[in-house]
């Protein structure tokens, strides 16, 4: 079997310092040569990584890790406490992700060489989850050949070390002999930068690579259909995409909660999901089924327009009214501009006039942190946190607590539920509050889920992947990946 | 000659200041980066923050100044989306999209010119009329869609090009086509109407009258005299091609200055953004003084001294 | 013994097919010309004096179409010579002058470059140096003061004058038999169409050339011409000595350019208008095409084209009243 | 003696040609270099010279379409320079032109009785006439009728006329106003000989009619001879020889003017013409000779020639002329 | 220089001239460009469907009668399952607008320009130039990203962009023409009668400028509606539900392989436009020119 694979991908990584990435993209590449103290299998379980194992506080407040011995970067140097150390102080200053994940730490003290305390303001359940928050660098590599070299030469830990990178072309990996785990089977990977969704399937078909990731949804019928390629599609669930409400502002139709509930009833979400997206993303109710909390009793808002109809009747619109529905127009997210038009067709549908208002991407979001003001008349085509997050809580407040950083929402007994359930760390209670939670959303419908998406990964038929499963991003992990 | 060089080039450098003006308020009217830097959850004292850092809480004539004296000795700025001097990212791809430019503006050129002139010479037959259509479907065919059908006609179903991204003649040879296929067909329709108009010249019928065959009649006496428009069009080409390649580039997974342009703009990356246009500005600038002084050569009345 | 004469153009028809319609720009012309003789074409602007030399050597403007006729040259019909063997009797055999001085050179090349090049198109295989040395003689035959300087030199560089002589250098250059003038001095000062002239009338005695000039002044036909031929819409009406056209001209055409010049002495007498406007060639009266503008015109005019008259010693025109008196005589 | 126009020691100086269009040009091109004359009232003045000698300049000066750089032109008394506002709109409709090239001269977007009619608005617009459009109407078609056209080409555009019949508009155009001066620039070169007598007979039927004055360029000595009263002749930018027109034909005294004679071909086969008493290629006003600017060319050259700029200088009543050698002492040193 | 072809021919009737130039009127371009028009001016009145309506269990049918199924779709479906052919038609207009207003901006804008540079000349034209210049230097297609950027997208944004972006061209073919039709005896003549400036611009310039301008107005056409295309493609181009050709073919980019019909259909449209508007400007050059006219 061939040990050379070719995977092409959407987007250069912004950064190739792993200790700073941020990017959903950056992970992508720099998982593959930087690791986490924790690490997930393909299976999503997390174990021991880089931590041969860890010790919560019964308080949550204080994690104890105990680091491998046997762990050399790729440069030679030895993996010790003070990298990370450095590896904190390093991510909290150059990654904005790093620094969110960061956010509950207040400090943190080495013990000896191979022992790492964390101490937190408040427990985080998060933390784990995040795989300790920060990939690892090598302290003495830094103070060896400085800030440029660093980030333009970085080196860590993981299965495969960076030898060489083109900005906007090209990235390539090869296997590092002296890497401290199993020995990945493929010796030699290069990263394509293909941003074009048609030419990124047609470098597949050509046979010019062997792996491409986020297949577009209308190419997977063709792919599926012909025997030399076959399709493994990955939830990543995370965010989700949602019709979102700044519920706020009295003066607009969408206060009234019937209003909200009414348009949800306007959409037909499984038609979208089965005729315009292949039938490819999941359609979870709020949360993936893997998840705490999850309530396998919980359904959707049914699509039913003349019950839609009536709500609006009965919240007096029943001549309709003009709504503004912004999307955006560039990013990541797939078919949007399809998905907006949908969704206009189904309002319009119910006699909400709907004007379509698309915007690029920094436009879009500059409206969705001004539409915060209680003055705000917005409804959005959003990625909303509903499953796929590290916690449902960390969702809840995020997205729908009165003082989220990203909420148009305020609901005084969801924030009271939200705290309890924080600050509850036995799993079986908090999951009950989160189903509480999840129930009390569903209700005042803040937002709708649209579908959960599904990245799908297209390759040659010989190529077997697994890629790793429960968690938010679409890691493309040459360890996971060999020849048959 | 080289005094008028230089003072083409100090006008130049004139018009150089105006691009950086125009491109440094343009890139502030299309929002405020920070949003795309913090993450989602963010407070509102960290945006400020931010824009202290990145200095975008100054009055904007005090930034512009920071950013001409930073230009004057070469410093652009560093890059808020790739972490690195913004000059060293733009100039790290130009080659690429030089190289591109260069076989594409050939190909334009030897296609234009040769279509063009062979129309002209043979006005309205057969072959003229399919030469007039060439050049409409060059006009009205969009770019991406051109570059996908290629890939999908010569790189999936033929197998005879690569479809995307860098690595020796065969990988340039698509996006180059894609490339040339407007600008030849532009070339195509000057070059016909400008040889239209020597075609009719007396010293035309002078070099038949003389006895020169019909091919040294057109590609002798006739496209020299033709030259000028359509040097200034070829100069005016070229130059356009090194701005307008996103597309191409976009398409064909070019690591080109476009796209990284392109890029910058969507991620307001003030500091690449103008880098990017300034150095694209300049070679326009450069190719233009060029091809004035080609003039020279190939009308002797233009004497620059 | 009747000598053949060098050239025989014989009910030469060239016509020009346009959107509009077709005009008949040249129409059955004949004439001949013998070696060393000199011959003028006059006739107002649009009678198809210039179709007449470019049907010769075959360079008429695209619309044009030579639809009948023979031009012999030197025993062979031009019209049925294949394209290469008339590139070589053009520029070879056959010298020819254009109208304009100032835009029969090619602007970008230098004199010697274009002057060279006819020595290369029909001197056979020479070096680089000998063809100059032909560019030299060549310019200097025509009066161009230090030629081998100014070969360097680019046409903008040159006089009206000296461009006028350079372009009859390069038609020299193929040692020509026949030198056609298609109104070489239209654009040139008096003074320098003088010696223009003068040199085109040593170089034709010298080197016995014949000469086919192309002009609508009489008096450079008087001044350089043996025999002259009159045109009228795409015919000719006149042709014969030039003493003899000019002194007692046959046509009533004839005889009112003559009466329409103004002569330098005689100031302010109302001068000879012929009435009317030229003719359409589109759409010519049935009869005689001078009809419309001729004082003797009759009912007999109308009957037809009228046809050439012999008047004697090579003298012939075509009029239908002359050809009454000859059938009356 | 009441003339309508007086030049007096007119000069155009241009700088020189710019090599390329960027560098600094260089020299100065005396294109007019101290021309006067006097045009009396109802009568042609012409003038002939070489081509490049200044004619046209000197022309476009009259016509206040370039301001002399020294001298001065008097029109009716009145030096044009200094004219503006009404006293502008006055003069011009009291002096017209007549180009060359008639085509040019013609807008070709305008049909042919706007194009007649276009002085009579401006005067309007200027105060300078109260005319209805109806009777502007009739005006131009009364024009029309003057210079023997037909009525409906009064809704025609410039190109649907032949050449003879578009110089015959750009003089109804000039005389509409009815003027007292009208500046001829060539206005028969282009035409056939046949319409050239047509053009030339039409202008000569105005200055009866109208009483009005010419100032006619030309190169054709015999269209010149037959037309004007006085004459002169113009050597790079300068007068060589003025007076009446009779005179110089009969009696011409400097040897470029001889010279101009002698080219002038004639229709009478069998005439033997003189040898050219010239040589050389024309000079250039760019850099002119020291001395005489004709001394380069003259067969008769003589050291004086070549130092001193002659003067023009009286020969008698009707004749005056710039030469060493021909005022007045020619005729002793014997003609060649 | 060609008097005996004159049409001043006794014959003449008025009216026959306007006959005779109808009859040299490019049929072809007009019958290119007349559907067009119409869908442009009518579309919302002449399509089966409607072509907002979506049917996502109909999406990305082929054309009906390929399939047998009659006429009822006949480019077929997009994404959403709405009738391409209706999109197509009704796309015409958004696609006229924005190029026709854009070039139209940019041609008001550009000429007045450059008759101001030509006609003045000196400093006001140095300014004027330099601003092309700069203009011009920048690519162009950046610069419609940086202004749509700014703009935000949409139909009016995408129509600024085009004027913005176009005018220069204006702006240097009518100041070189000005610089020519200045120096012409006509001009020179009409200054002789004592013109103003306002008339001499009005009645003699711009008369005689305007041609070119038409002529690069018909050329832009094309490039517009491609402009339009490319912003698509980039993201940026008009809003649903406004329907434009530029768009439907780049959106459908991800159909080239599967859905043949997507991009095909509005990319005919496309296709024929710029013919047509091709067409007619070279016949509008040809037939502007008087010279010309009476061959
Ligand atoms: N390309 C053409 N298409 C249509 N008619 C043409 C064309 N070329 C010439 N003609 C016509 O043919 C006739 C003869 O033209 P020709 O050039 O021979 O005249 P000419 O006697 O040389 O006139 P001139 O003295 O003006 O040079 C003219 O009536 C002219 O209008
Ligand atoms: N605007 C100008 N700038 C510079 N030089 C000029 C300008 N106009 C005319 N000249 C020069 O002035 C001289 C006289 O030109 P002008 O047109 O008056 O001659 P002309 O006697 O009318 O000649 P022609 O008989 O050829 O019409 C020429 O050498 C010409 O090159
Ligand atoms: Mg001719
Ligand atoms: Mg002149």
């Amino acid at each position: 079997a061939p040990d050379k694979i070719g995977i092409a991908i959407g987007e250069d990584p912004s950064t190739l310092d792993q200790s700073a990435s941020w990017t959903g993209v950056d992970y992508q590449i720099a998982e593959n040569y930087g690791e986490f103290l924790v690490q997930r299998t393909p299976a999503g379980e997390l174990k021991p990584g880089l931590a041969s194992a860890w010790k919560v506080a019964p308080d949550g407040k204080l994690i104890e890790f105990t680091l491998r011995k046997d762990v050399k970067f790729h440069s030679g140097d030895p993996f010790t406490a003070k990298d990370v150390l450095f590896s904190f102080e390093r991510g909290r200053v150059k990654s904005s992700t790093s620094k969110t994940r960061l956010a509950s730490v207040e400090r943190i003290e080495a013990v000896g060489d191979y022992g790492v305390k964390v101490f937190f303001k408040a427990p985080d359940v998060t933390f784990i989850p995040n795989r300790g928050g920060v990939m690892m660098v090598s302290k003495a590599y830094f103070d060896r050949v400085g800030e440029d070299a660093f980030a333009k030469q970085p080196v860590g830990t993981g299965p495969y070390k960076l030898v060489r990178y083109a900005s906007g072309e090209s990235l390539d990996l090869e296997r590092f002999a002296g890497y401290w785990g199993d020995k990945p089977k493929i010796a030699e990977a290069r990263f394509f930068f293909i941003p074009e969704d048609t030419t990124r399937v047609a470098k597949l078909k050509a046979g010019e690579v062997d792996l491409i990731n986020a297949c577009p949804y209308s190419a997977v019928k063709d792919l599926e259909s012909r025997k030399d390629f076959k399709l493994v599609k990955l939830p990543v669930d995370h965010p989700t995409m949602s019709v979102v409400f700044a519920t706020q502002n009295p003066k607009t139709p969408w206060h009234d909660r019937r209003v909200r509930l009414a348009m949800a009833y306007a959409v037909n979400t499984d038609a979208i999901i089965k005729n315009v997206l292949g039938g490819i993303p999941n359609h979870w109710v709020f949360l993936a089924p893997h998840e705490l909390g999850y309530d396998p009793a919980l359904k959707h808002y049914p699509y039913d327009p003349a019950k839609s109809r009536a709500l609006l009747a009965e919240a007096g619109y029943s001549n309709g009214f003009d709504l503004k529905l912004y999307y955006a127009t560039t990013g990541r997210v797939q078919m949007n501009a399809q998905l907006a038009e949908a969704i206009a067709a189904y309002f319009e549908a119910v006699g909400i006039r709907t004007r379509l208002v698309g915007e690029e991407w920094l436009a879009y979001r500059s409206r969705y942190n001004a539409s915060r003001k209680p003055t705000a008349e917005y409804v959005a085509l959003f990625t909303h946190g509903r499953a796929g997050s590290p916690d449902p809580t960390y969702n809840v407040s995020l997205f729908f607590g009165k003082d989220g950083p990203i909420s148009t929402y305020a609901n005084a007994d969801l924030d009271q539920l939200n705290a309890d359930a924080k600050a509850t760390v036995d799993d079986a209670k908090r999951a009950e509050l989160i189903r509480k939670e999840v129930r009390l959303i569903q209700e005042d419908v803040p937002s709708f889920p649209i579908y959960n998406n599904v990245t799908v990964y297209a390759m040659k038929s010989n190529v077997v992947f697994k890629p790793t499963l429960k968690y938010n991003l679409d890691l493309t992990l040459v360890k996971d990946m060999s020849f048959a | 000659m080289a005094r008028y060089a230089l003072k083409r080039l100090l006008v130049g450098l004139v018009c150089l200041l105006g691009v950086s003006l125009i491109i440094f308020v343009a890139v502030r009217l299309t929002g405020d980066p920070t949003d795309l830097l913090l993450p989602e959850d963010a407070s509102d004292a960290d945006r400020v923050a931010l824009q202290a850092e990145l200095g975008l809480d100054r009055p904007l004539p005090v930034q512009y100044a920071i950013f001409l004296k930073g230009a004057a000795q070469g410093d652009f700025g560093k890059s808020t989306r790739w972490r690195q001097p913004a000059m060293e990212l733009v100039l790290n791809r130009l080659p690429a999209t030089l190289q591109l430019s260069a076989l594409a503006f050939s190909i334009a050129m030897v296609l234009g010119l040769l279509g063009g002139v062979t129309s002209a010479r043979l006005r309205g037959s057969a072959f003229d009329q399919v030469v007039k259509v060439g050049v409409t479907f060059g006009l009205a065919v969009p770019v991406f869609w051109l570059g996908l059908m290629l890939i999908l006609a010569f790189a999936v179903g033929l197998g005879l090009f690569p479809t995307s991204g860098r690595g020796g003649f065969a990988a340039m040879v698509l996006p180059a086509v894609t490339m040339a296929l407007n600008p030849a067909a532009a070339m195509s329709r000057l070059s016909r109407s400008a040889m239209l108009n020597v075609l009719g010249a007396d010293y035309i019928k002078m070099a038949r009258v003389k006895g020169n065959s019909e091919a040294r009649v057109v590609w002798k006496h006739g496209l020299k005299n033709a030259a000028i428009p359509l040097v200034t069009l070829a100069g005016i080409q070229l130059a356009n091609m090194v701005g307008n390649t996103v597309v191409v580039e976009t398409i064909f997974a070019w690591p080109g200055i476009g796209k990284l342009i392109v890029d910058a703009i969507y991620a307001r990356d003030f500091a690449v953004v103008q880098a990017g246009i300034c150095v694209v500005s300049a070679i326009y600038i450069l190719l233009n003084i060029a091809v004035d002084l080609v003039y020279g050569v190939l009308d002797p009345q233009i004497r620059y001294d | 013994m009747v000598q053949e004469p060098l050239l025989s153009v014989e009910g030469l028809q060239t016509w020009c097919f346009t959107r509009t319609g077709v005009v008949k720009a040249v129409d059955g012309v004949s004439f001949t010309l013998d070696r060393g003789e000199a011959l003028g074409l006059v006739g107002e602007s649009g009678s198809g004096k210039s179709m007449t030399c470019n049907s010769i050597v075959r360079l008429a403007p695209q619309a044009a179409r030579t639809v009948g006729g023979r031009v012999l040259f030197e025993g062979r019909d031009l019209l049925q010579l294949k394209e290469a063997q008339m590139r070589e009797v053009r520029g070879g055999r056959i010298g020819m002058i254009l109208q304009d001085p100032l835009m029969s050179l090619n602007p970008v090349f230098t004199i010697g470059n274009q002057v060279g090049e006819s020595f290369r198109l029909h001197g056979g295989r020479r070096s680089a140096t000998e063809i100059r040395r032909d560019v030299v003689e060549v310019l200097a035959q025509v009066n161009i003061p230090s030629p081998a300087q100014r070969m360097a030199s680019y046409p903008f560089q040159f006089s009206g004058g000296m461009r006028q002589r350079t372009v009859a250098a390069m038609a020299l250059a193929g040692r020509p038999s026949l030198l056609i003038a298609d109104e070489p001095t239209t654009a040139l000062d008096v003074t320098v169409q003088d010696q223009f002239l003068r040199l085109l009338k040593d170089l034709q005695a010298n080197a016995g050339m014949a000469l086919l000039m192309v002009t609508h002044d009489l008096g450079i036909v008087a001044e350089t011409c043996d025999r002259v031929a009159v045109m009228y819409a795409g015919r000719i009406v006149e042709i014969g000595k030039v003493q003899d056209v000019l002194g007692r001209p046959a046509h009533p055409y004839t005889e009112a350019l003559l009466q329409a010049l103004p002569k330098a002495g005689v100031r302010r007498k109302r001068l000879f208008q012929i009435p009317g406007e030229p003719p359409n060639l589109m759409d010519l009266p049935p009869g005689c095409a001078f009809l419309p503008r001729c004082h003797r015109a009759t009912e007999l005019c109308k009957t037809g084209v009228p046809p050439m008259v012999d008047l004697g010693a090579g003298r012939r025109a075509a009029c239908w009243h002359l050809a009454r008196q000859e059938a009356l005589a | 003696m009441n003339p309508v126009l007086q030049l007096d020691e007119v000069r155009k100086h241009y700088p020189g040609p710019r090599a390329g269009w960027i560098a600094r040009s260089r020299g100065v091109v005396k294109a007019v270099d101290g021309a006067s004359a006097e045009i009396e009232r109802g009568t042609s003045f012409a003038l002939a010279g070489e081509s490049g000698s200044g004619k046209s300049t000197l022309a476009r000066m009259i016509l206040r379409l370039e301001q002399p750089s020294a001298g001065s032109i008097r029109f009716e008394g009145r030096e044009v320079a200094g004219l503006a506002g009404a006293d502008l709109a006055w003069y011009r409709s009291r002096v017209q032109a007549v180009f060359q090239d008639a085509s040019g001269s013609l807008d070709p977007r305008m049909r042919i009785g706007a194009i007649v009619a276009e002085p009579l608005e401006i005067q309007r617009a200027a105060g300078g006439n109260k005319l209805t459009k109806q009777e502007m109407r009739e005006k131009v078609q009364e024009m029309l009728k003057l210079v023997g056209l037909p009525q409906r080409v009064f809704a025609n555009y410039p190109h649907e006329l032949s050449g003879g019949q578009k110089q015959r508009v750009a003089i109804a155009r000039a005389m509409v106003l009815e003027p007292a001066l009208v500046v001829l620039d060539e206005p028969v070169s282009a035409l056939d000989v046949s319409i050239r007598a047509q053009v030339l007979n039409l202008l000569a039927d105005f200055q009866d009619r109208l009483g009005l004055s010419y100032f006619l360029i030309s190169h054709d000595l015999a269209t010149l001879g037959h037309v004007s009263t006085r004459m002169a002749v113009m050597y790079l930018g300068r007068i060589i020889e003025t007076g009446s027109t009779d005179e110089i034909y009969a009696r011409p005294l400097h040897p470029y003017t001889r010279a101009l004679f002698a080219a002038m071909p004639v229709a009478e086969p069998g005439r033997v013409k003189p040898a050219p008493a010239m040589r050389g290629e024309i000079g250039s006003a760019l850099d002119l000779p020291r001395g005489c600017r004709f001394c380069p060319r003259c067969e008769l050259a003589q050291p004086v020639c070549r130092e001193v700029d002659p003067p023009l200088v009286q020969v008698d009543a009707q004749h005056a002329v710039a030469c060493h050698l021909a005022a007045p002492s020619l005729e002793d040193t014997g003609t060649p | 220089m060609n008097p005996t072809l004159g049409a001043a021919s006794p014959r003449r009737r008025p009216g026959a001239d306007l006959w005779r130039r109808l009859q040299q009127m490019p049929l072809l371009a007009l019958a290119m460009l007349l559907p067009v028009v119409l869908c442009g001016l009518f579309g919302p009145w002449l399509v089966p469907h409607d072509p907002a309506a979506i049917a996502p269990a109909m999406a990305l049918r082929p054309p009906s009668w390929l399939a047998g199924e009659g006429w009822t779709h006949l480019f077929g479906t997009d994404y959403l399952g709405r009738d391409v052919f209706s999109r197509v038609v009704v796309g015409a207009r958004a696609s006229l607008l924005a190029s026709l207003v854009g070039v139209g901006l940019a041609g008001v804008a550009g000429v007045a320009i450059g008759l101001c540079s030509g006609l003045f000349g000196g400093r006001v034209d140095a300014v004027l130039m330099r601003l092309v210049d700069i203009q011009m230097s920048m690519p162009a297609i950046l610069l419609a990203l940086l202004v749509s950027a700014a703009l935000g997208s949409g139909l009016v944004a995408v129509t600024a962009v085009i004027a913005i972006v176009f005018w220069t061209n204006y702006a240097r073919v009518v100041r070189g023409e000005t610089l020519g039709v200045r120096q012409r005896d006509y001009v020179v003549m009409a200054r002789v009668l004592g013109c103003s400036t306002p008339r001499l611009l009005w009645k003699h310039i711009l008369p005689n400028v305007i041609d070119s301008a038409l002529v690069v107005a018909s050329l832009q056409l094309g490039a517009a509606v491609m402009l339009e295309a490319s912003l698509s493609f980039l993201g940026l181009g008009v809003q649903p539900p406004a329907v434009a050709w530029g768009k439907m073919i780049a959106e459908s980019r991800l159909y080239l392989a599967t859905a043949w019909w997507l991009p095909t259909f509005p990319g005919i449209a496309l296709v024929v436009t710029v013919l047509g508007t091709n067409l007619l400007g070279d016949w509008l050059r040809d037939a502007l020119d008087p010279k010309l006219r009476q061959m």
